[in-house]
């Protein structure tokens, strides 16, 4: 008994000075490595770069007040912000940014992020708070990709970029710095009150580290998280309980089946993909797998400015999956199954490990098409052969620039090209667009490229898939309109300006 | 006072409650135990003598029920609290257990186990001197060095000193009534000889009242002040030693003096009691001793005998004691006395089945020392004989008797087996399956030798499972039920489980096993060791009759010279690994060379010498 | 003495032995290590970028090779970085160790401590509702996932009653003795939970069979009550069984938080093996297993030395028996 | 005529006593659990042709349906039916929980029955070696063996599951092999030219098998979840074949949810059946143990 109450006793007082400590549940991390590694929740508190998004996904100025771009040379110019300083107070300067990129593009350290700065010619230090990048061709989304974290160089320099111990102690120019790290529990972050925007309100941020979904859920409603990303599932349990609020997010993170060009099987059988996109009821699989949090996916875009409505949508009929696949030579046979040159209609679609609503997305689709009479088996291989599989359980989605996720993933040879697409086409119209900052001309552009992708599909788009946050109702200033991106990530875009009540 | 009561037993019954039914172990048993006394309680294997023992101490298990009345003093032990049971227990009376190998906790020193007896009952002693009683009650039971033994456990313990090391603990606390449930059984002659004096002496010093259960007729004839007979759960004849042995009443009584060797010296067989002792599950009605006696009127057969008063101190169960009962006699105590000359045996003149030359094993012992069980052991057996192996426990001869079967192959020494030479590797893979067929061996212990969790009909065609040989008789089935019927055994139990079978039964299992194959030869070590008087007639009958019919060669190997001084016609006497003795039975028996032949022959409790009680 | 040095070498042995076994295994079996360090870039990789980067981790090598190289770093106490973590392997495992101990170690002692408690009470009352009970109770709880029981558990304690924290090894804001203690209580239920009946079921079949010998009875002679027969005598034969099985189980018991971990945000070497096993974590996969190696057959061994010493007839035994 | 009663007949044939049992026949045998599990055998190994529904149809608007007239079970977070499910996936995981689990155990008898008696080096050597094999992870070991036998299936599943999880059921034979060893049946046996094989089945394992009862029975259990841990890991059966692993698996998304029927029916079916085998293997042990307590 009283050890119980003294216990109630603690946790209450535990909410007391948590009142300005904000708890997120996280997955775990093994190092911070914004260069290294694509994704990191965690990294835009702590870093920042030298442009920003803001809550529409525009690139606004961060460690750049400001920049120019010379469009004879391809060359953009960044002017930096004075007096910003690292969290171990060492002053910011160009040579930081200069020795950030250059790691990056360093083929020794293997980064993921290296193709953003494929393009990327020379790096000129102009002077302390100036820096030029000169690209080989026009990027429009470059700016987007200077949002990458800059790393400070008198901590890294010489150092190892993947090995290196400063990615588990991270010193950045972000509103929080690190406090302390406790392996596999919790990451604590507090404020930077030197913090160049000015400090944030929130004093402490941590990121606890809660893998299993359930326990996630369970411990949002025990009351030891304040903010976290749950299944659509567990987060409709929070949508009338008091105390909470509940952020369903859009995302721009589609999923899709990609098929593999590169495997003979769709050499031959291209023209069978719009059967298929016909005969998905993607509503079902939605409503069914993700209990309706998401959306009817036709194209990449959806979530972008430059979506294009007017494409082939493919929405569901099956008569019409049966004209194609009549049209195109099969015949239907007892078993059900269309057959075309006496071979049945059938491939295989992997799905990654571990990721159960990839999963089940896939098998509801495979039940789908086998009522039209196509047949595709679902497989969890334990390792991937991207290049000769059949088909794959896609995901994809940027928030940001259309040019993101569209420019690598369906141009031909691109580093995202995963499955061997090539339509001379649309390369054209993505290079167009990624050459020209005329917004009409690049609607023009995307709405052409977005056409051809869909008379000529690289994959089967399924669904849109919502990220569902709750958080404790007394955060404000989490936006709620914001597109997130793949795997729900960015919500903490903002965070300086979150407030605990 | 030396008429004090101890001890009454009124109207005492135990049963069992088991999945089988109901167990009658101890039917309505009355009795009484005076100071200084010793009572002996025989009959045959399961009928229900440590039953009563338990009974008396209060360590029944669990599923035993008790009625009747235990009245120490004028006390009713069975209604006593549990407590005061527990006080009574170890201190006023105490027990030893039939089986001391299993009865000694093997992971605590002997000393400590003593030392437990004590404080137990004298909490407030202190350390010392209950050490110092420990080292007292070991020397008490005649074991040396008691400051060095009390260290050790049970499993360094030769048998006998297991059996002193329980006869200490039960004499701890210096019990007014001491309970020995088969002290001797398990022992050799030698041995026994020494455990019986000492028990006698012990009991005489402190006027203990003993009840003495065994089912040895001579054993009890040394030590018994008065003897009770059990049959089926029931006393059916108690009378003083010389009334039981002088004048026995009851036929079964006669039965079990009958069946002893010495009886039937010069005869071909022994004595036996026909039949088997009935289960104790479902009684028939009226006697059940009726249908193995002779002498069985037809009201046994409806009615079972009250206690007929013979004499004051002698009374009797069985209608023959009724005053319009026929009057039959016993006439035999004549015969012990007449020692009649051994018969004459056809000497065998066939060829040597084994030859065996220079035998000798030895053993690996902890940190590089060698022990030899055997050494340079000669000796050969012919075809048709039966050659008995003789000695005290440990003397070698069941190694002996391994290397005759190559179960040890590591000897050095020669053995030939109808002049194949079994000590060559070559020789012994070459006619491996002849060896194997023509060789049997029957072990010292019944209930180890035979798998538990095996049925009897699968047991016995064995040989012809392994060996993959098709029965003689057709199917296996059959097969067993010819074999078992060989050696008296119904079909009914075929279905039976080892565990179900009386001692003497799984004998004959084992018997019948052995000679399934028609073996040549046959080692039976020490077969009837464990078996009752009445039962060991038995099983000695049907060694000879085997041996007659079919011509085995026979090694037998035993500690009762009784038996080997009728079975066999050669003896060897072994000691500490030597053979030291050999020669015809009849030679050694009347005119033993070497001096510890003659030791070992003195060692044999006699029954009946003219005149008083043999005493030593 | 040469029986302890004898001991010593086998150990040794083992231990080398085990090592190999495992870095062959590990570089046999299926997966990608260049996963564990480079991520998901992996899949982009070019055949070039990828014998590039596998020659970097000195993966192209033959495993003979590669093991070779292996034990001579390890011989001077290197073992290498972990490819996830990128980190000093040991640098890893010693991070989390102490979590590991203090849970796997307590849950061990208090799994076998219970499992006896229960064993006994169970025999004592043998085929009484009480022991009918406990081991329907118990063989229903054996069945539950372990996963299902710590999110019950949690659900109850912590989200209901509030009485318990759900996770973590100590609060955030403050870390006591008394705070972790206090978080150690539901993993550490958990994780006896999981194993309690498996071990209390085989211990109490073995006091049972135990309470069958012969020696009771005699024990029972002297006039020892009912539970000094079982506390002196039974109890101490049963010793040389319960530790054996305590040898089995400690691979189960330490390597199994994995799903504790998991569930409780707990950190410790559980999700380490785990994922240095599926993942192909070469060097921690390494270490983690030596590590375990040591500690079964260490306990192993020790068992064996304490049985020896508890019943002196498997000393015996040794000797007798290398005859047949 | 009394007198009569008092003349010798001898020994006289008397009818075998019948004895009268104190235990009806249904007491000994533990009925309830003996029935539920033919109920269960025979459910799902001769009733798939007769399910109302075809299990791994998804039906996927009428997922997490509660139980009803339509579904008896109710629907999963997929809409199958679970009633259909449980039987149909019941035949995949017993198959492997039993096939797994005797291959597990007749490895552990051999290993364990060779190490008992052998001699002393012979035992060390093997016993170090199980403790090795204990030692090394046994996902890496899954994994390994999984890639040597190929594509999954049951029955490689089985053999991945038993050959990966002998160790522990060996040590404890090896302890018992060694005590009954000296058994004079043993050697009775082996004289009689009984071979290794011989001597292992009809003499020494009656004899332990009830020590090592319950380890085999849990082994069960832990083959049936270790076969969905495989398939989690993408090592596992094809994913439309249906099992109470997966099931399992599957109902652990379900936990907060209030779709209690997708947790509790597998669950309880996985629960009743070990209680079931259970309590058969206490029956056989008690059968064969020694007698009643002393205590
Ligand atoms: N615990 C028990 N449960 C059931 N039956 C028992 C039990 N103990 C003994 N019996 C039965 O009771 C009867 C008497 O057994 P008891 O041990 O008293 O015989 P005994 O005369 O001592 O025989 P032996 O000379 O072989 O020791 C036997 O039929 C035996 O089978
Ligand atoms: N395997 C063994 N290892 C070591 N010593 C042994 C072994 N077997 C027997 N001995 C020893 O050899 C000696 C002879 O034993 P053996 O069994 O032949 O005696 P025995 O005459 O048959 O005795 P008993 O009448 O008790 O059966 C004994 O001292 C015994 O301790
Ligand atoms: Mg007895
Ligand atoms: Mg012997």
């Amino acid at each position: 008994g009283g050890k119980a109450s003294e216990e109630k006793a603690q946790t209450k007082q535990e909410t007391k000075e948590t009142n300005n400590t904000l708890v997120y549940a996280s997955g775990d991390y093994t190092r911070i490595n914004p260069a290294m590694d694509e994704h990191g929740e965690i990294n835009v508190l702590l870093f920042n770069g030298l442009t920003a998004h803001n809550d529409k996904n525009e690139v606004i100025p961060s460690l750049a007040k400001e920049w120019e771009y010379d469009k004879t040379s391809c060359t953009y110019t960044f002017h930096l912000e004075e007096g910003v300083t690292w969290h171990d107070g060492e002053p910011f300067t160009a040579e930081d940014v200069k020795f950030t990129i250059e790691a990056i593009m360093d083929p020794e350290n293997g980064s993921e992020n290296a193709p953003n700065f494929e393009d990327v010619k020379e790096i000129k230090v102009v002077d302390d708070n100036t820096i030029a990048f000169t690209l080989e061709a026009p990027n429009v989304a470059f700016l987007d990709y200077m949002t990458m974290a800059v790393l400070p160089k008198h901590l890294l320099e010489g150092e190892n970029m993947q090995e290196s111990d400063f990615f588990r102690n991270p010193v950045g120019t972000g509103p929080y710095k690190l406090e302390k790290w406790e392996d596999g529990q919790a990451i604590t972050l507090v404020k930077n009150d030197n913090y160049f925007k000015g400090a944030p309100n929130i004093d402490k941020i941590v990121f606890k580290i809660v893998e299993d979904d359930n326990a996630k859920a369970i411990q949002m409603q025990s009351g030891e998280l304040d903010l976290a990303q749950l299944t659509p599932k567990d987060a409709q349990n929070f949508k009338d309980k008091d105390g909470y609020t509940c952020y369903d997010m859009l995302t721009s993170d589609y999923r899709g089946i990609m098929y593999n060009f590169a495997n003979e099987y769709w050499q031959k059988n291209k023209d069978l993909i719009p059967a298929i996109n016909y005969a998905i009821d993607r509503q079902a699989i939605i409503d069914a797998v993700i209990l309706g949090q998401g959306m009817i996916a036709y194209g990449p875009l959806q979530r972008n400015i430059y979506n294009n409505e007017n494409v082939e949508q493919y929405s569901y009929d099956t008569r019409k999956a049966e004209e194609v696949l009549v049209k195109a030579g099969c015949e239907k046979k007892d078993d059900g199954f269309y057959y075309r040159d006496g071979k049945k209609i059938s491939f295989t679609c992997n799905c990654k490990v571990g990721d159960q609503v990839r999963v089940d997305i896939a098998q509801a689709a495979s039940q789908q098409l086998a009522a039209v009479g196509i047949e595709m088996k679902v497989e969890v291989p334990s390792k991937i052969d991207w290049g000769g599989q059949e088909a794959f359980l896609i995901g994809w989605g940027s928030p940001f620039d259309a040019d993101d996720h569209t420019y690598k993933v369906f141009g031909t040879n691109k580093g995202a090209n995963y499955n061997s697409y090539s339509n001379e086409k649309v390369d054209k119209y993505l290079l167009e667009a990624r050459q020209t900052e005329d917004t009409e001309k690049r609607k023009e552009a995307y709405g052409k490229f977005q056409e051809e992708l869909a008379k000529d599909p690289a994959y089967t788009f399924i669904c849109y898939i919502d990220a569902n946050y709750v958080a404790k109702s007394n955060i404000s200033g989490i936006s709620k309109d914001t597109v997130l991106g793949h795997h729900g990530v960015g919500i903490f875009w903002n965070v300086a300006e979150w407030k605990m009540n | 006072m030396e008429d004090e009561l101890m001890l009454n037993v009124n109207h005492l019954s135990v049963e069992f409650k088991t999945k089988k039914g109901t167990v009658h172990a101890v039917r309505d048993v009355s009795f009484s135990l005076k100071k200084g006394e010793v009572l002996a309680i025989v009959g045959e294997s399961g009928c229900g003598k440590s039953a009563l023992c338990k009974a008396i101490m209060g360590v029944l298990p669990k599923n035993a029920t008790t009625e009747g009345r235990v009245m120490l003093q004028d006390r009713n032990l069975l209604t006593v609290k549990e407590k005061e049971r527990r006080r009574l227990r170890g201190s006023v009376f105490s027990m030893i257990f039939q089986d001391p190998l299993t009865a000694l906790n093997p992971t605590m020193t002997i000393g400590s186990q003593i030392a437990e007896a004590i404080y137990i009952h004298q909490p407030k002693m202190r350390k010392e001197e209950v050490k110092e009683r420990v080292y007292e009650l070991l020397e008490l039971v005649g074991i040396e060095n008691p400051k060095t033994r009390a260290k050790q456990y049970a499993y360094e313990f030769s048998g006998g000193m297991r059996q002193r090391s329980v006869l200490a603990i039960a004499l701890a606390n210096d019990p007014a009534i001491l309970l020995a449930d088969e002290p001797t059984t398990a022992l050799d002659v030698t041995i026994q000889a020494q455990i019986l004096t000492l028990l006698r002496e012990i009991q005489q010093k402190k006027n203990m009242a003993t009840m003495f259960v065994s089912h040895d007729l001579r054993v009890v004839n040394q030590v018994a002040d008065r003897v009770a007979v059990m049959y089926a759960g029931k006393i059916v004849e108690i009378g003083t030693r010389e009334e039981i042995f002088k004048d026995p009443r009851h036929p079964y009584t006669w039965g079990l003096l009958k069946s002893l060797p010495e009886f039937s010296r010069g005869q071909k067989e022994l004595f036996t009691i026909p039949g088997m002792p009935p289960s104790l599950l479902t009684l028939p009605k009226g006697d059940p001793f009726a249908v193995r006696n002779d002498y069985a009127l037809a009201i046994d057969y409806e009615k079972e005998p009250p206690m007929f008063e013979v004499s004051a101190t002698h009374q009797a169960a069985t209608w023959l004691l009724h005053e319009k009962a026929p009057k039959v006699a016993f006439t035999t105590p004549a015969v012990f006395a007449s020692e009649a000359g051994p018969v004459e045996v056809a000497k065998s003149t066939g060829t040597e089945i084994i030859r065996v030359n220079h035998l000798t094993k030895e053993f690996r012992m902890p940190g590089k020392r060698r022990f030899t069980a055997v050494s340079d052991v000669s000796f050969s057996v012919k075809e048709g004989e039966i050659f008995g192996l003789v000695g005290e426990s440990g003397s070698g001869k069941s190694t002996v008797a391994r290397c005759l079967m190559d179960v040890y192959t590591d000897y050095t020494g020669e053995i030939f087996y109808d002049e194949i030479p079994v000590h060559d590797k070559e020789a012994r893979k070459k006619y491996k399956k002849r060896l194997q067929m023509e060789r049997q061996m029957i072990f010292q212990d019944s209930t180890s030798s035979l798998n538990q969790r095996k049925k009897i009909s699968y047991l016995v065609t064995e040989p012809f499972r392994i060996q993959h040989l098709k029965p003689k008789r057709g199917s296996l089935e059959k097969e067993a039920i010819f074999q078992l019927s060989y050696v008296g055994i119904d079909e009914q139990s075929m279905q039976k489980y080892p565990r179900e079978l009386s001692g003497g039964q799984r004998q004959r299992v084992a018997i019948a096993r052995a000679v399934a194959t028609d073996p040549k030869l046959l080692i039976a070590d020490e077969p009837v060791a464990a078996l009752d008087v009445s039962i060991q007639a038995q099983i000695i009958n049907l060694f000879k009759h085997l041996q007659k019919e079919h011509g085995f060669s026979i090694i037998f190997i035993a500690h009762d010279l009784a038996m080997v001084e009728f079975l066999c016609d050669r003896v060897g006497v072994m000691k500490n690994g030597e053979l030291v003795e050999v020669g015809d039975t009849a030679e050694i028996f009347a005119n033993p060379k070497h001096a510890y032949t003659k030791e070992l022959l003195a060692a044999v409790p006699k029954i009946y010498k003219e005149g008083a009680p043999c005493e030593k | 003495m040469r029986k302890i040095i004898g001991r010593i070498l086998v150990f040794f042995v083992s231990v080398l032995l085990l090592s190999f076994l495992v870095f062959a295994i590990s570089r046999l079996a299926p997966g990608d290590p260049l996963l564990s360090y480079y991520g998901d870039r992996v899949e982009k990789m070019t055949p070039a970028e990828r014998a590039w980067a596998e020659k970097k981790l000195g993966l192209d090598e033959p495993i003979l090779t590669q093991y070779g190289n292996w034990m001579q770093n390890a011989a001077k106490g290197n073992f290498g970085i972990s490819y996830k973590y990128k980190q000093d392997v040991i640098e890893v495992v010693l991070e989390r160790l102490p979590y590991t101990l203090v849970l796997g170690g307590i849950g061990f002692v208090l799994t076998f401590g219970l499992a006896l408690l229960i064993g006994m009470v169970c025999a004592l009352h043998e085929e009484r509702w009480i022991d009918r009970i406990i081991c329907k109770v118990g063989t229903v709880t054996s069945c539950i996932p372990e996963f299902w029981i710590s999110l019950m558990l949690i659900l109850i304690f912590s989200v209901e009653l509030q009485v318990l924290p759900s996770s973590g090894a100590h609060s955030l804001t403050e870390d006591s003795f008394i705070d972790r203690v206090w978080h150690l209580v539901l993993p550490m239920t958990v994780v006896v939970l999981g194993h309690l009946w498996y071990y209390a079921y085989m211990i109490r079949n073995k006091i049972l069979e135990e309470i069958r010998a012969d020696y009771v009875l005699l024990a029972k002679a002297k006039g020892l009550s009912r539970r000094q027969i079982l506390y002196r005598h039974c109890l101490r034969n049963l010793l040389p069984s319960y530790f054996s099985l305590m040898a089995i189980s400690i691979p189960h018991i330490l390597g199994g938080t994995y799903i504790v971990e998991t569930v409780f945000s707990f950190p410790g070497i559980g999700k380490l093996a785990y994922e240095s096993a599926r993942f192909k974590d070469y060097n921690l996969l390494m270490v983690l297993c030596i590590l375990s190696g040591i500690t079964v057959i260490l306990g192993n061994m020790i068992a064996q030395a304490i049985n020896e010493r508890i019943d002196p007839r498997i000393r015996a035994e040794e000797v007798f028996h290398d005859e047949r | 005529m009394m007198n009569d009663k008092f003349v010798v007949v001898g020994r006289l044939e008397r009818p075998e006593q019948t004895v009268t049992k104190n235990v009806p026949w249904y007491k000994e045998h533990p009925v309830v659990a003996e029935m539920m599990l033919v109920i269960l055998f025979s459910g799902c190994f001769l009733g798939i042709p007769f399910l109302p529904k075809d299990p791994t149809f998804m039906d996927i608007l009428k997922y997490g349906i509660a139980p009803g007239k339509e579904f008896f079970f109710g629907t999963d977070t997929m809409g199958r039916d679970i009633f259909s499910m449980i039987w149909y996936g019941g035949r995949v995981s017993l198959s492997i929980g039993i096939l797994a689990t005797l291959i597990s155990t007749a490895i552990a008898i051999v290993v364990g029955a060779v190490s008992g008696l052998a001699g002393e080096k012979a035992d060390t050597l093997i016993m170090r070696l199980t403790e090795i094999l204990l030692a090394i992870p046994n996902l890496l070991m899954v994994i390994f063996l999984q890639a040597i036998l190929g594509t999954p299936n049951p029955i490689t599943i089985s053999v991945v599951i038993g050959v990966t999880s002998w160790m522990s059921i060996a040590k404890v034979v090896r302890t018992e092999v060694r005590q009954l060893r000296n058994s004079e049946y043993i050697l009775a046996a082996r004289m009689m030219g009984g071979n290794f094989f011989y001597v292992l089945w009809h003499h020494l394992t009656p004899n332990f098998i009830s020590s090592i009862m319950f380890m085999v029975v849990m082994q069960v259990r832990s083959a049936i979840v270790a076969e969905s841990t495989l398939s989690f890991m993408g090592i596992g059966l094809p994913l439309e074949i249906i099992s109470w692993g997966s099931m399992l698996s599957l109902s652990e998304k379900a936990l907060l949810s209030g779709n209690w029927w997708i947790i509790v029916f597998p669950g309880v079916f996985l629960v009743g059946t070990l209680l079931c085998i259970t309590e058969v293997g206490n029956y056989i042990r008690k059968r064969v143990s020694a007698g009643d307590s002393m205590l």
